[in-house]
């Protein structure tokens, strides 16, 4: 018996995990040209409307009519990728900076914002939309992921759970954990590692010494990729590719794609306390949609009227989120009880009459000269 | 460890078979099983080991893996990955190993299970049990023998229960299981080994009932889990000295049975809460506080508490010394104002 | 996040600068670690970024990088180094970003920060301090706006200590970092902002007094980090109604400063326990659990909570109903049965 | 500016992260005939100390004199070898199962075995001997020994920690988040994972689909290294180079020991239900004693007289651990509210006040005829 019998273990082959070094890219390479007009297409138009989805949400946290908002400008070849490698029965679990994923898998976008407007903490039905209510703590919606990839799998069926999390979200311990149990149990789960270079102000070199995000991937015997996080077609053939290999059985993959944060934290960050303007300047020049635009256009996959095209679906999509969002939200007081447990207990009925006969005073009070 | 002996002291009826805890909370962990296909067991040891208790005993060899699943060694993975399980219409049952080893769930228990329906308006329901060991008695080494409850009644969104007869544990985790919202289902360590008689039946009263488990005019011991037979002990003990005392078990921290809590303080005018856990904050402070708001001019006395001291779980050599015992629990009750009652009272050197 | 000014009630000494809560506490770390060349501060975004809510701004370029720590984003992580940190000889102070963020480092928390003297019968003491930007009022969503008080006041071990104005700010803050034991420190967020005068004195009341805010006759308030505010106004509109009502801003939960809540409770004979937490197993549970046994006959009335719901935190657009408002305490005190009060009081309709 | 330039960092080379699928070893190797004669003699000693004094506490337990003792036969090896690598002013940081390595580092065995015999809950003075408490929280005292090392490290010191965990508390997310710090903060620490096989009765193969537990270290930018854990030399070799290592500012170094329980996980524990008979003799035969012995008779390093000598200051040892732990600890109940804060609180106070009243009716209850 060897030592490594120990553990009657099938070892991964190492080799196998490791991730390159190098990130995966299509824009610059000679096979891009390859790729399916169609597809392409598709994710240019999504890149456009996600763009104007970003410009949209920030100018209504100007105007009040959102609380806060996370935005992903400059990184919406990874939201819409996200979006789009998802087959219908698939889920998805995003985090606060991922609403236009959300809204990409076809959530309402007024529910889905329903969290950053401060109406409620969820807008939409998970069951319903297949998309788990946006994750603050971070990383902590992670082993959810699994656990319902994981109960899929063990049911038979043909679902994927696709999680997001942030370059920071990484060193959290339910990162760890989850990440394990996806190993173990060979769950169909695929992560994607948004990495823009910050967690709010720390720069990832504070945040980890490993060789890349991706690295981490060999730690549970999980294969590691990493892609260039602002080319949407290597975002989309990593991602689609991932998720075939999870339905097929083929267990989880770690996707880190290396991206950048155009704009500050949310609207209450002040990014220049911690990153240089050069720094962002350099970025913009790789900005995701900027250069597929620039693709297409030299392969001749894009014409004038395609973009004009794209961009009045994004107006037609900006004005009515503008629309619906400048109308108050109706919120109801005593729907502060009604799903603390499925029947409210004796206790939250008794408060539930508090706050029943205080609203009616008010309302007396109001009504009185 | 050494084992705790409980007397059969709740409806002894003798058609019934007697049983351990341990093992009639296995046996409601199987029926759950064979009666729903949904329900899975997840945890650390729960396979061929049947946990470190021995309550999932047997349940990996009947109903497979896949349903009795031997986890990675790590509790918020463990307790995270059952809410997945919960969104894809799972029922799982999760097992802490030790009170104490469930607080690295704590930020998944509070920031996510006690959270989700409310969040989603009722959209997502997470029908999981969270199984804890809890309490000392037990000659446990650091860690081993912590009283958590505190925590989770505190937390808005989460049934506590906890069981202190055979039948309960049976009835109670069924009932649990069955429930669509979590419940930290707390098992009095110190009465896994020792038997009662055992129904194996659903008809136990619900999550959220309280039961009388003796009647008494004079005053009554409210409490649970693991410190109902100190109680019913003490309740005895007063009897020569002329007290008739009710013991109250409340099976149910949240919700909270307040109706019958005041009903037999109205009754009685003199209460004391009883727990394991330290006081400061305790469960008992909850219960203290509500009792007179509600029955204040009822009261002849101010409710007190019996709890452990507000220090860290003691090592075993000494645990005798923090935990509630008979004694104390009299010298509560001798402490409840008893001068201005007719008939008088004194239990001076009880 | 908007900006809840505070009215500067406390101490207005003309020669006194005003000053904002956060810049208090930016000094008294600063005063501390110029003091101290022990005491560190990690934490998410402390450093270059100055905290989100800036109470650190400066340290990094003032004391460096090895003084003022930007760590890895774990919090767990955080709170265990500085335990580490301690056992050789630092003297941490950690931020936690928001309340409910320090979740993850429970286990350290109640596991090991709060155990580790008492393990090692004082051969180790942990001169930590755990900043805990707590509390709601400030329209923050999902998770940004928890008080989880409680679940540290149930942690023999901890101290837990929170300020109400800008002086306490400073000197509290400087009397935790100066501790030999853990301390969380929490800090309303809501009172961030607002200016008040500000004296930078060590000379505040130690860890474990409590301060009257307001002397009253006929009841006091008994309140806590942000709910003074509320207490002080409440006291103010109930004078036109005829009532002298006290106001007692406890500052430290853990030590609780049971003679001076006591001397009030005599005194007046009724008390309202008021914090935005939880009611069910909040910290008003337990001074209202200990009021009532410590001054029974003194009490006219029982001790009244007013406290946020039994829920979890609310979204923004509805956290004003969830939180105690002057209206709800106004109604407490009407309901602290004074009918057969000499003079009588009327409250109704308040 | 390329992405990786993305965030800064000085990426290590990950070939030089990526630890050998074969542990080392040198017992069966032919340099194992270099080693200092009087190291592998002091380890051999150590060896025969470290097996008596398992067998000692385990009779103890049958004896009733302690509460619980999770044995460490068969990782004597580990034990001996984590206590001899450090120098007086390094610290290590044990689990439940290591009191070995603290008794070998200097600490009284009564002391250290306080915990298990329910006294109290350490019996030491960690800084006095620098050994922290014996941790039971699994993985939870790994980011102590970071920011111990770190904290060293920053006041210029020459102090390394070394932080002891079970394969089972890899899994933990402290693990996770102590290696990431580390890796960050480049502290001078090192983790030795005994690998067992087991975490009580799971076996690795349910605890992490990994190549190896030492190829967690690659995810943390963390030298890994993966160890015969029962060969006694190799295992004091490779910590020797860690600790050095470390201590020359080289950073952390994740080393995994492949080792086995032989005793079931604690005296409460029934091995039987998880492992076979089979299994356990397999592994009897890799002890790593009577591999070292075997290995010394056979170069010429070891006679009788030597053996004899060992065994009998082992036994020695044994048969003052047997006095001193037949005597009943006093333990002193009020000294509860002693160490709680550095000062009682008032209500300490009062419990303590408490507890004496009832303490003397109790003395006077007795005293009466
Ligand atoms: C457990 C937890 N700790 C702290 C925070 C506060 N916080 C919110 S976002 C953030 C930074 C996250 O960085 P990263 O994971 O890189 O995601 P990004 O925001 O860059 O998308 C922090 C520290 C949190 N939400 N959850
Ligand atoms: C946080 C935590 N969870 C659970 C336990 C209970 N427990 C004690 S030892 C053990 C197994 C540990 O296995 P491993 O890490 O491999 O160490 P070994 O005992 O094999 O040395 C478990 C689950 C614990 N002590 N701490
Ligand atoms: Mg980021
Ligand atoms: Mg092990």
């Amino acid at each position: 018996m060897t030592l490594t019998e120990n553990t009657a273990l099938v070892r991964p082959d190492t080799a196998a995990l490791l991730p390159d070094n190098d990130p995966v890219r299509v824009l610059e390479t000679p096979a891009a040209a390859d790729l399916d007009p169609e597809d392409l297409l598709r994710l240019y138009r999504e890149l456009v409307l996600g763009r104007r989805y970003n410009e949209q949400a920030t100018a209504l946290v100007k105007q009040g009519r959102l609380a806060v908002y996370p935005s992903s400008t400059g990184q919406e070849a990874c939201q819409v990728a996200a979006a789009l490698a998802l087959s219908t029965q698939d889920w998805l679990f995003p985090t606060y900076r991922d609403t236009l994923s959300v809204v990409l898998r076809g959530v309402d976008p007024v529910q889905t914002l329903t969290l950053l407007r401060g109406d409620w903490h969820t807008g939409y039905d998970p069951h319903a939309t297949r998309v788990a209510p946006l994750c603050t703590p971070l990383a902590t919606h992670l082993p959810h992921a699994v656990g319902l990839a994981h109960a899929a799998r063990v049911a038979g069926d043909d679902v994927v759970a696709m999680a997001l999390v942030g370059d920071g979200g990484t060193s959290e311990g339910d990162f760890h954990e989850a990440l394990n149990f996806a190993g173990v149990w060979c769950a169909p789960v695929v992560f994607l590692v948004q990495n823009n270079g910050y967690a709010i102000s720390v720069p990832l070199a504070k945040q980890t010494a490993a060789p890349t995000l991706a690295h981490k991937a060999v730690g549970y015997g999980v294969r590691g990729v990493l892609v260039d996080g602002n080319d949407a077609p290597a975002m989309l053939g990593v991602l689609t590719e991932a998720v075939a290999r999870a339905r097929a059985g083929g267990g989880p993959t770690l996707v880190e794609a290396l991206t950048y944060r155009v704009d500050a934290h949310t609207n209450a960050d002040d990014a220049t306390r911690y990153r240089s303007t050069a720094e962002v300047e350099a970025w913009r020049e790789r900005d995701p949609l900027a250069r597929l635009e620039r693709h297409l256009l030299e392969t001749g996959g894009l014409d004038t009227g395609t973009i004009e095209e794209a961009r009045a679906a994004a107006e037609r999509m900006a004005a009515d989120l503008r629309t619906r969002m400048h109308v108050e939200p109706a919120v109801a007081p005593l729907g502060l009880f009604d799903h603390v447990y499925a029947e409210p207990t004796p206790q939250l009925l008794e408060q539930r009459e508090f706050l029943l006969a205080e609203l009616s005073e008010d309302v007396e009070g109001n009504s009185s000269p | 460890m050494t084992s705790v002996q409980t007397s059969p002291r709740v409806r002894p009826a003798p058609e019934d078979v007697e049983e351990s805890m341990a093992r009639a909370l296995n046996a409601a962990l199987r029926d759950s099983m064979a009666a729903d296909r949904s329900v899975h067991v997840l945890g650390e040891d729960v396979g061929a080991l049947g946990g470190v208790f021995r309550v999932t005993d047997g349940l990996t060899a009947e109903f497979g893996e896949d349903r009795c699943t031997d986890t990675p060694l790590a509790e918020a993975g463990i307790l995270g990955s059952a809410i997945g399980m919960c969104l894809y219409g799972a029922r799982p049952v999760v097992e802490m190993q030790f009170d104490a080893f469930a607080h690295p769930a704590f930020e998944q228990l509070v920031g996510h299970a006690a959270k989700m329906r409310n969040r989603t308006r009722g959209a997502v329901s997470l029908p999981l049990t969270v199984r804890v060991p809890y309490g000392g008695g037990i000659g446990g080494v650091e860690h081993h023998s912590d009283s958590s409850e505190a925590y989770y009644t505190h937390t808005p969104g989460l049934h506590v229960v906890t069981p202190a007869t055979v039948d309960d544990a049976y009835g109670l985790l069924r009932q649990a299981i069955a429930s669509d919202d979590p419940v930290v289902f707390l098992e009095p360590k110190r009465l896994y080994w020792g038997k009662q008689p055992f129904r194996r039946t659903l008809d136990v009263p619900p999550i959220g009932r309280a039961v009388v488990r003796r009647p008494g005019r004079d005053a009554v011991l409210i409490t649970y889990g693991p410190s109902l037979e100190v109680c019913l002990e003490t309740a005895e003990a007063a009897k020569p000295l002329g007290l008739d005392v009710a013991v109250l078990d409340l099976r149910s921290l949240v919700p909270l049975d307040d109706e019958t809590i005041c009903e037999l303080v109205r009754r009685t005018g003199r209460a004391v809460v009883v727990h394991e856990a330290t006081g400061f904050g305790g469960v008992g402070a909850e219960i203290a506080a509500r009792i007179t708001e509600r029955c204040f001019h009822q009261l002849e006395a101010p409710v007190l508490r019996v709890t452990g001291f507000d220090i860290p779980y003691p090592p075993p050599k000494l645990e005798s010394h923090h935990l509630p015992s008979v004694d104390r629990v009299l010298d509560a009750l001798a402490r409840l104002q008893w001068d201005g009652r007719p008939g008088g009272v004194s239990l001076a050197g009880a």
